[in-house]
């Protein structure tokens, strides 16, 4: 299950998704709207979205994670639009038959998203804005035109 | 002369006001010379231009990579999503 | 939030307990009844515990996450009694202000609760039926008497 | 003498079939000698002795600890939650 979404997102619908009979273990990693980022005090954020490549982004990270670690599934929701404080933009679940590889590969699912998924956040302030640059994506050498 | 679809995203798309631009440029052009065209029609993007990547059909691409007539380019800034 | 109950464990509440404003990612993990163990086919799971020293031992273990990771807020949920496959037994949940932090700590505090809290669990098969002895919890030397 | 309140669990409880127990032992008595009377009286607990840590106020505590009438004692097999 790979979604984006403008609406409040279903945790308990998603771990659904990635459970299996053989699943001991579920890692689930909520990114959340804190008040606070370098120093400034945060009102809200607006995130925009390329919505079909973010989708191919998202299941290339999750056949990454697939390659690397011994997983029974994965899924991502990343909601847009305006996000209030304490309100979830993120979930990645991953299961597994035991608990190091869930953790392990569900944080490696999240520092790869943040790194290659084109969605991007503004942060809101009391006195201005500024649209966040995070990570500039890997770009593969030459291709064949 | 081809066609190239342009998207603009975050920042770019609020400084420009636009979501797609589209863009004359000579046959055989490269992305390089697509973001130079962008730099010299809109200046206000020429800040963007060092860290901003393109995408074409949903996959990043480099500098080199020559554009078809039709082609949906994308221009990334730095992505911040989570 | 610390409870050990023979009902469903609800995730949404105990992810909103730990929550405050200034987090910024929850790692939530889920122990899940598998289908199997040690290549042996497991019916249901039958959990016995220690209810007062549990939630003290819990209570502890969140002592040490707090005094190692920097976090926002701590809490576990444990079920006891009869879970069938596909059940959660478990939930702990770690909010900080950075992913890196919920990750390891929340990762941490499983280790630690299958360590010290006294909570058994009974598998049983179709053939049979064990007890799983799993961590001897350490004692600390010689106490005032 | 005094009395200690022991309680059983998982597959001790199972095993002896009651969930507490209570056993008199000497002025002064440790852990240690409840254990060593504790595998007289029910030569079934003998083969967890070696696994077998106890608690005493719902502290774990070592084979030299001094108890008191009336001191709630548990038996804890090797954990396995989560």
């Amino acid at each position: 299950m790979f979604e984006i979404t403008a609406d409040a997102l279903d945790p308990a619908r998603l771990v659904a998704a990635v459970g299996r009979d053989e699943s001991g273990a579920i890692a689930l990693f909520y990114g959340v709207v804190r008040n606070e980022n370098m120093g400034r005090n945060v009102r809200y954020l607006e995130y925009d979205v390329y919505p079909e490549m973010a989708i191919k982004k998202m299941r290339q990270v999750a056949e990454e994670v697939h390659a690397t670690y011994a997983i029974t599934g994965i899924g991502v929701l990343h909601r847009v639009g305006r996000l209030e404080i304490g309100e979830t933009s993120l979930l990645v679940a991953v299961s597994s038959a035991h608990r190091a590889a869930a953790f392990e590969a569900c944080h490696f699912a999240v520092d790869r998203i943040k790194q290659i998924v084109p969605i991007w956040k503004k942060e809101v302030w009391d006195d201005g804005e500024e649209w966040i640059e995070g990570h500039r994506p890997d770009v593969p050498p030459r291709t064949s035109a | 002369m081809i066609t190239a679809n342009v998207r603009l995203f975050a920042g770019l798309h609020q400084l420009i006001g636009e979501r797609d631009l589209e863009m004359q440029l000579p046959e055989g052009a490269t992305i390089e010379q697509l973001r130079n065209k962008l730099g010299e029609e809109y200046p206000l993007v020429q800040a963007f231009l060092p860290t901003l990547v393109c995408a074409v059909g949903e996959e990043y691409v480099p500098g080199e990579h020559v554009l078809h007539d039709g082609d949906h380019v994308a221009l990334i800034p730095p992505v911040s999503g989570g």
